[in-house]
């Protein structure tokens, strides 16, 4: 183990906003103020944050998604901060995601199947329906599923779909953002089990993001804690969870009780912003 | 509408135009009603024109509202078609038919004060060659010279007799201008007629004034308003409602039944010089078989086209004659409808079959009776195409300029225009150097000759069938019950409103 | 997201999208999901049934008509309704029920005319200025807006007299002016389609551009092209109509209602049944496709659901 | 705020620019010299070329539009090549008249929609709402001419109580010309009162929806009190921004209607040019037209900052 599987360094994203003077540049909004962090491969990193602290924009940048006003992205030895789209073909096919809102991850148009073996067809792999309906298996679905329409299943079950599919390429690394958040309380433990284990048995390097720290708790060995832009805490989950050093974490480990009670039932809020950062 | 009609096109086109002229008679005589009373009317006209200068611009409009109203000529033309005098007490023609003199009147003045002069006729005359653009002022070319004997006597001599011209004289190339009026002909017209132009609301109506100046007779109303009206229907309405006292020109002869069945109005039918001509590209060689040309002239049934695309009205014709005109006969037995005949005389001219464009100018009559003679023609077995063209422009230039067609359909306004229409110059093609001759000899002789030369010529081009006369169109007036001295029939360029009163 | 800048402009603009056709104005909605085993609405059913009558009409009229359309016979011009002439007959004879009949196939040519040059170069217009970068973007909706000022009976008029008047090239006018709303339109369903994450997921596995658009933006907004295509039609049927009154429509002989309308403005006193049937033929088409349009928008659009 | 103001303005300007250049092109690539076209088919090469020189036609395109351009800026529309008179103030003339006809349409049809599509949305379940919706769609669905002429049987010809057709200023005979103006007027408005009901409609629902109408439902507010307190300004805005796009409706709607009611606009003014091939004529109308339009839609934007608080900061 040589090199980390995902080295971010000092990363910062600004977006501009639209000028409401006509003397000054408004003040961009700073997405990402300087982040910085190192997954090993092998390792499950979490990183937990409010709605809005920069968390997605985070995810989206290490995944190509989206460009670093500044900082550097090296996946796998390779930087990609700067590459053009066409020479981005090794991260497409070892970096995959979840997203988080099980109704808009998948396109409605589509058969599951399609859905699935979309990243194999888009990378000239040969899109055996074997392959299909192995990863139906491995996530749990009946291989019937392949030739019905996401909207025809559960919430729970569409995120198998998105695991499938974002396992079809056979990555190395796996980016979930917010997996669970979305999901029905019942069903998320089902969906979190299933992530870990089948990281464990494909051996891949998982980032998992949440805004629920109990739940990094329970999937990640080390997590960072965002605040506004930037990291504030970085440690084994259980020494954060045990010890929190930055006022920030505290807060978030003393809210976990009402967290308890927000995974009972009382999500609205919640959800709702986490709707509108994304 | 635009400089480029030509002769009888000129008026052809807006339908209405024709059917209004409306025909003037002798103003020497006083039996009009006294003038006085400060009385106003509306007439609803069709076409409005684009300027008010006829000597640029063609187009019936500008004479239909104008001509003999604030202009005059010397001479024009009563209701029985005779020539009259107007501005000239008399005239004589010398024995070679070449020097005409004539006599005018005393007391006329023009609206910007100056008297009319010899002088303003000379003028005038001359002025036709010189600045006037439009295609009309050939009529004036075989005049070789206007002089001013004294300040009441004009002698013209011509460079040979020609009928044609006394009678030219009577339309708007014979109109007077004074010679310190010619300045903004285009918005602000001077003659010496019994109204003066008031004022101009483009788009809506122009306002004639009467001329209490006037030499002869004073007209009966004190303000004459003529609102143009693009839509039938709308016009039809503006009288239901009292906003006009008299339509001019109906268009949609269909709509006549809901004036006739109401006692409020009086509906007036006469004729008009407007020959509605089926006309043959006779430059095409489907044509040049005089066969075929006849073939179709069988093939239509007249009464019946005349009663579905006009309701009837209007005369059926046989030749490109009015009723009005001198040398008028009954022509219309010379191709009686006979389908047999005509598919007989397709077949032996082997045309049966071939496929004929027909193509229309956006007029309602034409498109209307396009629609007839393709379903007559096509059932005597020749298949016919039907173009619409937008008139005018598309159309004279297509149609007209180009002769790009192998038929097509539009009213021929002009007065005694058989001679103009059917030469090779025109769009019919129509080259016939008899029928020429004819023409030349009526020209020259003297007014007997002149009818008989006519007629001949008249029957002539109905048995070669040099195009087909669908019918003539129809002077459809409706006016509220109380307006008199509405001319029953439309045979000059003008709506006469000298004689028009309310009883 | 990259665009989450220029919110004013967007919002104004996504709200001046709304075209003048839009009536329930909602098409900025979510519109791009797809809930099923919703209940039918009436006027989906309602519109369905007419336009499918409309259809039906024109197909039957190629093999079947009562009379041949443009057969001129004066012996039975202007005929009462009957048993041999259910609708009556024109000034020409010609059988009212065969016009209205041949009439309904000018009907869908002009709206499919019409709506067919607004959609190919509407919405490939749409989606490239919902995926592009911002000046690009911004370059293609303000020339949209400038196509926006040239109203489609202008163009129609300009058209006809530049290249003859004609059923054809008064609807391609017609269809050229209605080209901005239907690029607004299908721009702010693909901005909408471009933010979600099935979008992410295709281009984290190394979809590029093109293939996105093609394979994920247009089938969701297929049901955005529909509604607007719908209204569109009805727009169409409208303008045709109109453009007949002033004689720049569909010319004759080709039966239209627009000109079977115009052409009995003489007979309303002696005969208004010459102007109720084009007339109610018109109103019934215009509903048909409105009401259609209205009726899949409300089914496509999740957000309208607790309306009803 | 005076930013966008700024760069609405620019955009603006920039579309005026390049309008007035599609305007000028699309006639430059008319067939037919106007020369010819106002001459007619019969003049003279020598008469063609004079008329060319006195348009100033025989100058580069390039002259000749910015030419045009410069006197537009100063009110100058040329002189027309077939009427030989002065574009400028027939066109002011005529506008005036299709202002009258378009501002008093438009009132009428707000007064019909909102009422309308207000009751619409808040009896959206009942019956009352039902049955004005079924008539929003007929209204919808018949063409204006159409409704212009069976309003002219009605209540001209029928019952006589109105005019069938015609104009008078309103400065020479104020009753006549408000006699005048109604029937046209209702026949603008009517039909596109129709289409606005349903557009306040649908903007009326949304606000229903809204958290803060249902909490001042719940506070007991009943819920045409509860709309008008807090509801009507949100729905303002995007009925406002409908109503901009009307107005160009309403100008080209205006067109047909003007030809019904026999009313001298611009409407019949640019048929006339184009059918008379007043090229001048038709390329000054046309212009003005495009202008208003972009200059309205210009208008709403910024009355749309101004009415939407959120959108005022400049951020969502």
């Amino acid at each position: 183990m040589t090199e980390p599987a995902i080295q971010v360094t000092d990363l910062v994203r600004d977006y501009p906003r639209p000028r409401t003077s006509l003397l000054r540049a408004s003040p961009p909004v700073h997405a990402l103020r300087g982040v910085s962090l190192e997954v090993q491969e092998g390792e499950r990193f979490g990183i937990v944050g409010e709605s809005g602290c920069g968390k997605s924009t985070l995810l989206r940048i290490i995944a190509a998604l989206d460009r670093a006003t500044s900082g550097q992205v090296v996946v796998e030895g390779t930087d990609i901060t700067r590459l053009p789209e066409r020479r981005l073909r090794f991260l497409r096919e070892n970096l995959q995601l979840v997203f988080q809102d099980p109704m808009s991850s998948l396109d409605p148009r589509m058969r599951v199947r399609d859905i699935i073996a979309e990243p194999l067809v888009v990378q000239g792999h040969p899109a055996s329906g074997e392959r299909v309906r192995e990863l139906l298996d491995a996530v749990g679905l009946s291989a019937d599923a392949g030739d019905r329409y996401p909207h025809q299943f559960s919430g729970g079950q569409r995120q198998r779909i998105s695991i499938a599919r974002a396992l079809a390429p056979r990555p190395r690394i796996l980016i979930a953002d917010e997996p669970v958040s979305a999901l029905d309380v019942s069903v998320r433990a089902q969906v979190l089990n299933l992530i870990s284990d089948l990281v464990d048995e494909l051996n891949l390097t998982l980032i998992f993001v949440s805004h629920d720290l109990s739940v990094v708790k329970h999937v990640c060995s080390r997590v960072a804690v965002m605040n506004a832009g930037q990291i504030v805490e970085t440690g084994p989950t259980a020494d954060v969870y045990a010890a929190p050093t930055h006022p920030y974490t505290r807060r978030l480990v003393s809210a976990i009780p009402t967290l308890q009670r927000a995974l009972s039932g009382a999500t609205t809020t919640d959800l709702v912003k986490g709707v509108l950062s994304t | 509408m635009n400089t480029y009609l030509t002769r009888a096109v000129a008026l052809a086109g807006s339908a209405a135009l024709l059917l209004v002229a409306a025909c003037s008679a002798g103003s020497g005589t006083s039996s009009g009603p006294s003038t006085g009373a400060n009385q106003s009317l509306a007439i609803g006209l069709v076409a409005e024109p684009a300027s008010l200068d006829f000597t640029t611009t063609d187009g019936a409009a500008i004479p239909q509202a104008l001509l003999t109203n604030v202009y005059e000529g010397l001479v024009k033309q009563d209701e029985s078609g005779k020539i009259v005098p107007d501005l000239a007490k008399s005239w004589t023609v010398s024995a070679d038919r070449k020097t005409y003199t004539f006599e005018l009147v005393d007391n006329a003045k023009f609206t910007n004060g100056a008297a009319f002069t010899a002088a303003d006729a000379v003028f005038s005359i001359n002025r036709v060659k010189t600045a006037w653009t439009t295609s009309l002022k050939a009529a004036m070319d075989v005049v070789q010279d206007a002089k001013a004997v004294s300040p009441k006597q004009l002698q013209v001599t011509l460079s040979k007799p020609s009928n044609d011209w006394l009678f030219r004289m009577t339309t708007r190339i014979g109109a007077m201008f004074s010679q310190t009026g010619v300045d903004k002909l285009a918005t602000d017209p001077v003659g010496t007629g019994p109204y003066k132009f008031g004022s101009w609301k483009r788009g809506d109506s122009i306002v004639l004034q009467r001329n209490d100046a006037y030499w002869g007779t004073k007209p009966f109303f004190n303000q004459v308003t003529l609102k143009y009206f693009k839509d039938p229907t709308a016009l039809n309405n503006a009288l239901l409602t009292g906003t006009i006292n008299v339509i001019g020109t109906v268009q949609a002869p269909e709509a006549l039944s809901q004036f006739t069945s109401n006692t409020k109005y009086q509906v007036i039918e006469g004729t008009t010089n407007g020959e509605v001509v089926l006309s043959f590209n006779n430059s095409r060689p489907v044509f040049k078989d005089v066969r075929v040309r006849q073939a179709i002239r069988s093939a239509i049934d007249h009464k019946a086209l005349l009663d579905t695309c006009f309701a009837g009205r209007g005369k059926l014709i046989g030749s490109m004659v009015p009723p009005t005109d001198p040398w008028y006969e009954d022509l219309t037995q010379v191709a009686p409808y006979s389908k047999d005949k005509a598919k007989s005389l397709l077949a032996a001219a082997g045309a049966t079959g071939k496929t004929l464009r027909l193509r229309l100018p956006t007029l309602p009559y034409a498109t209307s009776c396009g629609q007839v003679v393709k379903s007559q023609l096509e059932q005597v077995g020749l298949k016919v195409q039907i173009d619409q063209l937008e008139f005018p422009a598309a159309w004279l230039t297509t149609v007209f300029k180009n002769a790009d067609y192998d038929m097509s359909i539009i009213a021929h306004v002009e007065p005694r225009d058989l001679g103009a229409v059917f030469s090779p110059k025109y769009y019919t093609r129509y080259d016939d150097p008899t029928l020429q001759q004819d023409l030349a000899a009526a020209d020259a002789g003297d007014e007997a000759t002149q009818v008989t030369d006519m007629k001949k010529a008249a029957r002539r081009i109905s048995e070669e069938a040099a195009a087909d006369w669908l019918f003539l169109l129809p002077n459809l007036v409706v006016a509220d019950k109380n307006i008199t001295g509405l001319p029953a029939n439309a045979i000059t360029e003008s709506f006469d409103l000298s004689k028009l009163a309310r009883s | 997201m990259n665009d989450e800048g220029g919110s004013v402009s967007r919002g104004a603009e996504s709200a001046l999208g709304v075209p003048a056709s839009d009536p329930a104005g909602r098409l900025d909605g979510p519109a791009v999901r797809r809930t099923a085993g919703r209940r039918l609405n009436p006027s989906l059913v309602v519109g369905g049934i007419i336009v499918l009558v409309i259809v039906l009409t024109a197909l039957v009229s190629f093999v079947w008509t009562p009379y041949d359309a443009t057969l001129v016979d004066p012996a039975v011009r202007l005929a009462k309704p009957s048993w041999s002439h259910w609708f009556g007959t024109d000034k020409f004879g010609r059988d009212l029920l065969s016009q209205i009949m041949v009439g309904s196939r000018t009907t869908l040519f002009v709206g499919l005319v019409a709506v067919g040059v607004a959609a190919v170069i509407g919405v490939p217009l749409g989606i490239l200025a919902a995926m592009t970068r911002r000046w690009s973007s911004e370059l293609i909706m303000r020339a949209n807006d400038l196509l926006l000022a040239f109203p489609a009976l202008l163009l129609a008029i300009m058209f006809g007299a530049v290249f003859g008047a004609s059923t054809l090239t008064a609807m391609v006018a017609i269809g050229i002016a209605t080209v901005p709303s239907f690029a607004r339109v299908i721009r702010s369903g693909a901005l909408q389609v471009m933010r979600t994450e099935y979008v992410l997921a295709a281009r984290a596995a190394g979809r590029r551009p093109f293939p996105i658009a093609l394979r994920h933006v247009l089938p969701n907004v297929t049901s955005l092209i529909t509604v607007q295509a719908s209204v569109s039609f009805a727009i169409a049927v409208l303008a045709e109509a109109a453009l007949s009154f002033l004689g720049y429509g569909t010319p004759p002989p080709t039966p239209s209602w627009g000109r079977m309308l115009q052409e009995s403005q003489e007979f309303l006193f002696s005969a208004p049944r010459l102007a109720v049937f084009p007339g109610v033929a018109i109103a019934i088409a215009v509903l048909g496709f409105n009401l259609l349009g209205d009726g899949l928008r409300d089914r496509f659009d999740p957000k309208l659901e607790d309306r009803r | 705020m005076v930013l966008r103001l700024v760069e609405r303005t620019a955009v603006l300007l920039v579309s005026l620019a390049v309008s007035s250049v599609l305007v000028f092109g699309f006639m430059a690539v008319l067939p037919g010299d106007p020369a010819r076209v106002a001459l007619g088919v019969n003049a003279s090469d020598e008469a063609v070329a004079q008329l060319r020189e006195q348009f100033g036609l025989d100058r580069s395109l390039a002259t000749q539009y910015f030419d045009w351009l410069g006197g537009l800026l100063h009110a100058d529309f040329g002189t027309s090549y077939v009427s030989k008179v002065a574009i400028g103030p027939q066109i002011f003339d005529r506008l005036q008249v299709t202002l009258w006809l378009v501002v008093v349409g438009m009132i009428v049809a707000l007064v019909v929609a909102v009422p309308a599509g207000t009751v619409m949305a808040a009896r959206h379940r009942k019956i009352s709402g039902l049955a004005l919706s079924a008539i929003s769609q007929l209204g919808v669905a018949v063409p204006a001419f159409l409704a212009g002429i069976l309003l002219i049987m009605l209540f001209a010809v029928k019952l006589g109580w109105l005019p069938a057709n015609g104009w008078t200023p309103p400065a020479s005979d104020p009753g006549m010309f408000l006699r005048q103006l109604i029937l046209p007027a209702l026949s603008l408005g009517l039909v596109q009162g129709a289409v606005l009901t349903r557009y306040v409609r649908s903007a009326v629902l949304d606000v229903l929806r809204e958290d803060y109408l249902r909490t001042a439902r719940a506070k007991g507010l009943r819920p045409f009190p509860a709309l008008w307190r807090h509801g009507l300004r949100n729905a303002a805005v995007p009925v406002v921004t409908v109503l901009g796009l009307q107005l160009a409706t309403l100008l080209i709607g205006a067109v047909v209607v003007e030809r019904v009611f026999v009313i001298p606009g611009l409407g019949s003014l640019l048929l006339d040019g184009v059918s008379n091939r007043d090229l001048l004529l038709v390329q000054d109308v046309v212009m003005l037209l495009v202008v208003a339009v972009l200059v309205v839609n210009f208008l709403v934007d910024v009355l749309y900052v101004a009415l939407d608080p959120r959108l005022r900061v400049g951020q969502r």
